[in-house]
């Protein structure tokens, strides 16, 4: 019922006129007459506004969403804090439906945002710069593991396996296109050890990808690898949750040459998946080989500062199959939504609510260990604000009990390789969780465990 | 001059918005080496002044709500605000989207619809939502065809056709996707030179990727006959659909032979761009590629939809995390739903009306390339101007002060000062109108005072930035703010 | 946990010594010791964003509001269709903060729409020109009484009974106070009498006010009531809903004087009574007797077409105590909202919603008088989207029954006076309602009456 | 030029929004004679074409999120947007006005907890929430004296003294509440002149009304005698609470003797007030009053609120429809919530930091009000200017173009030339020293080059429409949209 052509049925007349044609299906003139005008019989027909709104929201309404449902789940997707302040503002019309800045002069606002962005994600990664974007978290990795084979054309990646192991798949998809080897390092104890890295290290090593926190939650020391991978001529790559970097130390400061990260975290609804936000963040002598995306600050004609894209020698648009990447759209859109979601923090609400994460994941932490049955499974190593605990039942039973009773559980680790496990499940509390949250998710699992007998399967 | 950035209004203490509240202990067994030694250099301000800061950038930036948007092949039509309603609703907006299924049947049920919507609509028997954007949509196709031959032991398969004509980012992604690209040249009337690539087709050939319509506004004639050559040499065909405007409801590219396509629902279906982004990059394919769409999958059985992510399926895997960008893909929906199949085909049909109603009133302005009626979208060349000095892009600055966003300059590349002008449906005749006016005005202009045109922007707030200087010894990020690579050890 | 000041305590530091005090509480000095800084221990802690958030929405979980309850009941607020586009626009910064435009330099943009919006008015009401706007519709209509008692200091006011006697209650508030009088003209199937009218014509008579349609949904006649009226120097006043100009005739068609209505069905939520729009249209001759502020079109010092706000001699900044009015504040905001949802409609669309309330009214009207023991209250007269049925039931307790099944019935008009009565309904159907939800209210009657024995009472 | 009207670009025949379709018959009943001959001149347009007008035409008006706004007396402070989040949610947004109270529950706490909230506020012992903003609220506190005074048989008592220097509402309020207005001459000093208020008190005194501060910023000096004096008299005080800013949560007007006050929650509570309303004039009393309360009443009872509406009462009747502008109020809530004990003296003690340190910083730029210290805002004079030709509206012009709205001009009206400015506690003291340069620099300018601010403001789309011309033969509508009055019979 809506198609938003605004001719009326003489402005299409007198157009049709000037053209030179009777009908508007005149003009599918150059298309194959066998095929044009097919059949949409299998189409429905249009909605009003009003019936659509009422369609989706039943579908909405069949979601187990934040809100009517407590989230403690994360691995990888966070139910953080977003000021009211941040909708109105990233949906101004003058952001939301512009295109990509070509056109700096009518574009200065835009372009000076992103700059900002890159400004802001520069400092909070610790390195030197920042692209304005990829799509998600999981790309943004793969892109960077290309920077690294290009840079020496070597093919051995190896990974951590604290880094996400749906991630390492995306990288896996990205890398093997190009002929490059994914090679995983264990996790002893939550923790990756420097003597396995260079263990594996040879002449065919591109890169090293570390996690900050790890996909299981857990906190490591990296002292040391920086040194080996660059004696070695490879590089080191993080990836980082964003929130987790209010406090922990910068990827910067381990010494990465790339760091990477799922901007989610930082004011972006979960919305089943996106779209999310990919943080590429690089050293300086990287700054000519990463793909994407980059605003830089530079001087008007009359010599007002201005802001322009620039470097787009590297870009696809340029460069073609030598383009540093195919990128082209990216999330700007998010990007404005991550830096004005962290203007409003500023460092401290930042931090506090970081703190409140830590804080919360170690309440909750306490309160299901108390139920009889649930047990830790590393008792020593430090954590931000996810931790694995072993359940007195299968988890993925578990989590759709709990999920009927109104919670989303901590992620089921069944499937999962070790540290994962039948009855393991991956638990978050952000600092969005309330006493009372995890005081009635407590409850819940006792009831659930005290109905269904809390059988180890 | 252009507003202070946010750290240079910063004042350190100010406090904007405070999250859920922490007290006590803030020692959480972290030892200090793994911790930040200090925090970010975050900009300090008040609520108010953050507020102030974008809202008064935002009015330094045209979007489709403020500017007709002429830019070729970017499709830059209303983005309807019943679509973001749509995708702001809390049951899906604050969806975790690694929920069990059983918490997601109704946005498994949205993204299982839209998938059948765009089957339907693409003339494909398969469709993955996964990708985040339409060059993410070309690389997914690449590394489907790349595993189609792989799974039929043709490993030698490796070398991927692209006009010259074609979008930047098909080369790239088939570079991307590991394959070896060899590029087409056009004929002098910018169609695909049949002869051309038949000579070029081999059983090293594995896609052919052509961009329909042509990104010179133009069907391409003899698409029928490319199409039986490259599957007579073994290969596939790959539309991308970029332009798929111009197919909307009267043509599936399916019917037309292409194996795989992809199209981008910010262009296509009116999901907002963003400034550059989110985009989102569907992809259909005929049924002999099915197999290998990327994970997860959504899948229909008994009327219900669920989604598979197979660990032994031979698919090429995943290609980001999640299940795509459902909140862009809801806006999608919302557009297919509202349009229906009585709006769809009026989509394409008005987006044809408009394109060729502005290259009439263009008519003798500045050349143009193909004689008769054009697609979604039209190429003009400036080349006669260069004689005053006066570029496709300058003529663009002129649009600018007339109030208009500008065309797409300097491409396709085959045409010697391209503008690439693309109305879309959304604009009245009363804009077109305007625009040929403006259009013409400036042209005119060009020629009798050039140097009115290359003084051009007047009316904005800066004017040709130097573009040289920026890329010279770049300055990405605001230079008061310390460089937080510190590498300490 | 926010107050919304900027100021760092170096900040606080500086302006204190610049000022020449030591603390902030010095600045109290002018004020009297004995009550500075008194207790405020009844007052809660500040609330964060979020607790803020979640303590509201609790609240608002606990109101039967649209959305999940069908509505069905009007009587001066009501359920329309409101494009998507509307809030978006409304709730723009520039708008929604703004001040009253007394630079127009500066508010240009708000004073082109305030100025359309009084097109759009003066146009659906026919009437020659429109204010700005004043509170609600009952205040439109007391101001406007008021009008008619300064015109000749006449202070009989005669006012139809088919007006909302709620807002006839708050005429009654405004008017007695400058010592005027209400008369009630009764209501005969629905009807004013032209002759009931004329008969209370006297020397003293300052106006006579109708309704467009009545209260109970009535549309009436009111040929002859003009010439009636001013030949006895009294003028005509319509008080009629904006959304059934669409299709009704108009105020200035019958030969109003001035015409009032409450916006609210213009695009405006319901939001629990307010805030709505008072609309008020005059014809010429009472242009500077109106109250509230006008905007006009006049020219800059460089011939350029601009609109300020005018007449401003007959407003209380300048006239004070005998200024036509003392409003100050009016609902420019809701103005602006009932503008673009107008304008998004267009007139197609516009009588396309009121006559799918039209149409709905008459579904909802059979449905419900095929349930044995409902019955019509006048069978003849023509009526728009709301109409008076006789239930089985006391109509509060049914309305209370409906209410907890989902359903917000008719107004029950128990306590209202004739055509008013303890088992009767006011029942509205707007073109929101689906044939379903119609379908459902139906058996949802049927099930409480069966289930309480549709006792009469 | 201006953008033309929605009229001027409206296209007879095109759409925007289609509502829930009708289709069928329309004939209803209804008698041709009672029906509209033709449909209302809506412009006719396209739902981009609505966006774009209003996206551009915001563009062209200033609000505290774009600029500061120091306009005096109005409190131009942050509108959290919170506020709106809270007053958007469906279960109030959607919720009828006549909704069985067994059904708004959640509204009628919200209310009841903000008028328990705004008694302890105000020191008041009953609060009502009904008028629809501050004006309002003056008629109803003059209707609430006026009524008291009749239940005391006390009908005589009908005048109602005013300040010269108070707010113009104070006076047309108290005579549309049919009372006669009698006003007290200002001492020089701007204060109230207690010995001729004194004077002026007699049996017929019905109530004085004082705003608090006073409009000059001033807090009156004998406000304890003034308040003794009137009630020995036997009439009431009430205070306009306007400037109610300046005692949030340090002092109650309750403390100080008033017997009525009204705040304005788009002033003291952060309402937005969105280009000139809505507002909302909650207004307390003391107990003796509150029986003449507007109708209806919330009421709680073991810790439940409902409303009663009692027919029989004492009360005023009600002064507009239904419970209250609910929408503003809950943002009204949201504010005293968000502040809470710690935050509210917080905003007066700030609201006194910026106004007095603005003062000081202006002080010997033009001659001020008050030697001491002020309020919450302090009053200029601009007289020592006109000896160039240059007025305070003149200023006002070169403060728009250097990037700011005007401070409130020609008012207090005791004041000649006057410049009323009110900081608020939100801005910045890099705001404040912005502003204060700049207010420098222009008066300066105005001694030196006069003829330059009085071609100001050269920066905005128009510069000083004439307002003569306006209101000579005003044009209050579209000249292109017929008149529909056609007065048939």
């Amino acid at each position: 019922m809506a198609d938003f052509i605004p001719h009326t049925p003489s402005e299409t007349r007198e157009m049709l006129k000037e053209i030179g044609v009777d009908r508007l299906e005149d003009l599918l003139a150059p298309y194959p007459k066998d095929h044009v005008l097919p059949d949409l019989s299998d189409i429905p027909s249009g909605l009003t506004e009003s019936s659509l709104i009422r369609r989706m929201q039943e579908m909405a309404s069949r979601n187990k969403a934040g809100g009517s449902v407590p989230i403690f789940r994360g691995a990888g997707a966070y139910d953080h804090f977003i000021p009211q302040a941040v909708s109105p503002l990233v949906s101004r019309g003058e952001f939301l439906t512009a295109y990509t800045p070509y056109q700096p002069e009518v574009s200065q606002g835009l372009l000076q945002v992103i700059f900002e962005y890159q400004t802001t994600m520069a400092n909070l990664y610790g390195m030197d710069l920042s692209n304005a974007s990829v799509y998600d978290g999981a790309t943004a990795l793969a892109e960077a593991c290309l920077v690294a084979h290009r840079q020496e054309g070597r093919s051995k990646i190896l990974i951590s396996e604290g880094v996400d192991p749906d991630i390492a798949k995306v990288v896996k998809t990205y890398v093997e296109g190009v002929g490059c080897s994914l090679n995983p390092i264990p996790l002893v104890s939550g923790k990756t050890r420097l003597q396995d890295v260079i263990a594996h290290l040879d002449d065919q090593t591109a890169c090293f990808v570390g996690a900050i926190p790890t996909f299981w939650g857990t906190v490591e020391d990296f002292s040391g690898f920086a040194d080996a991978l660059h004696q070695n001529g490879s590089l080191l790559i993080f990836h980082a949750n964003p929130h987790s970097l209010a406090v922990l130390r910068t990827p910067g400061s381990w010494g990465a040459d790339l760091a990477t990260g799922e901007g989610q975290p930082l004011g972006i609804p979960l919305s089943g998946g996106g779209p999310y936000l990919g943080i590429l963040t690089a050293a300086r002598p990287f700054m000519r080989k990463i793909p994407g995306r980059l605003v830089g600050k530079t001087l008007d004609r009359e010599g007002r500062t201005a802001y322009v894209l620039t470097l787009q020698a590297r870009e696809q648009h340029i460069r073609r199959e030598k383009a540093n990447s195919n990128i082209c759209s990216n999330e700007t859109l998010l990007s404005i939504q991550a830096l004005v979601t962290l203007s409003l923090l500023g460092p401290e609400g930042f931090r506090e609510a970081a703190l409140g994460s830590m804080k919360n994941a170690r309440k909750l932490r306490s309160r299901l260990l108390s139920i009889p049955g649930v047990s830790a499974v590393w008792e020593e190593t430090p954590f931000f604000h996810e931790f694995i605990l072993e359940m007195p039942m299968e988890s993925r039973e578990l989590s759709r009990l709990v999920l009927s009773e109104g919670f989303l559980s901590g992620l089921p680790l069944a499937g999962y390789p070790s540290p994962g496990g039948k009855n393991r499940m991956l638990w978050c509390a952000t600092e969005m969780r309330t006493e009372e949250e995890i005081e009635n998710l407590g409850r819940t699992i006792e009831k659930v465990l005290a109905r269904h007998g809390g059988r180890k399967s | 001059d252009m507003h202070p950035t946010l750290w240079e209004i910063s004042r350190p203490g100010a406090r904007g918005v405070f999250p859920p509240s922490v007290s006590g202990s803030t020692d959480f067994g972290v030892p200090e080496v793994s911790m930040r030694d200090s925090p970010p250099c975050l900009p300090e301000l008040s609520e108010l002044e953050v507020v102030r800061h974008f809202t008064n950038l935002s009015h330094l930036s045209r979007g489709v709500d403020t500017h007709f948007i002429p830019l070729g092949s970017c499709t830059m039509k209303y983005n309807p605000k019943v679509s973001d309603k749509v995708a702001s609703l809390p049951g899906f907006s604050d969806l975790h989207p690694r929920t069990d299924p059983e918490g997601m049947e109704g946005l498994l049920e949205a993204m299982g619809t839209l998938s059948d919507l765009l089957k339907s609509l693409l003339g494909m028997d398969a469709v993955t939502l996964a990708p985040a954007a339409g060059a993410h949509g070309e690389l997914t196709g690449i590394l489907i065809a790349r595993k189609y031959f792989e799974s039929r032991g043709e490993t030698s398969r490796k070398v991927i056709l692209v006009p010259d004509s074609a979008h930047g980012t098909n080369p790239a992604s088939a570079s991307m996707g590991g394959m070896v690209v060899r590029s087409i040249t056009s004929k002098p009337s910018g169609h695909i030179d049949t002869a051309a690539l038949e000579k070029a087709l081999s059983s090293e050939t594995a896609m052919v990727m052509i961009t329909a319509p042509s990104t010179l506004g133009l069907f391409e004639e003899e698409l029928s006959e490319v199409v039986r050559l490259v599957h007579k040499a073994g290969a596939l065909v790959y539309m991308d659909g970029a332009n798929m405007n111009a197919f909307l409801g009267v043509l599936k590219p399916g019917d037309l032979g292409f194996d795989i396509v992809h199209i981008n629902t910010h262009k296509t279906l009116a999901t907002p761009h963003g400034g550059g982004g989110p985009g989102s990059g569907p992809v259909g394919v005929k049924s002999h590629l099915a197999p290998f769409l990327p994970t997860p999958v959504i899948v229909k059985m008994n009327h219900v939809y669920s989604f598979a992510n197979p660990e032994d399926s031979s698919s090429i895997g995943p290609v980001r995390s999640f299940l795509g960008s459902t909140g862009v893909l809801l806006r999608a929906l919302s557009y297919v739903l509202l349009l229906g199949r009585e709006g769809l085909p009026r989509v394409a049909l008005y987006a044809l009306l408009n394109a060729n109603y502005l290259k009439k009133k263009l008519d003798g302005v500045l050349p143009g390339e193909g004689p008769g009626l054009c697609a979604h979208e039209f190429v003009l060349s400036a080349k006669p101007l260069a004689a005053f000095g006066v570029h496709a892009g300058d003529l663009a600055k002129g649009l600018l002060d007339a109030g208009y966003y500008a065309p797409t300059i300097h491409f396709p590349l085959i045409v010697p000062e391209a503008l690439m002008i693309e109305p879309t449906e959304c604009e009245s005749k009363s804009m077109l109108d305007a625009f040929a006016e403006d259009f013409s005005r400036i042209v005119e202009k060009a020629a009798l005072h050039p140097s009115e045109i290359l003084s051009a922007p007047l009316r904005t707030p800066v004017s040709r930035p130097d573009e040289v200087l920026a890329a010279r010894d770049p300055v990405l990020k605001d230079p008061t703010v310390s460089s937080g690579n510190l590498r300490k050890d």
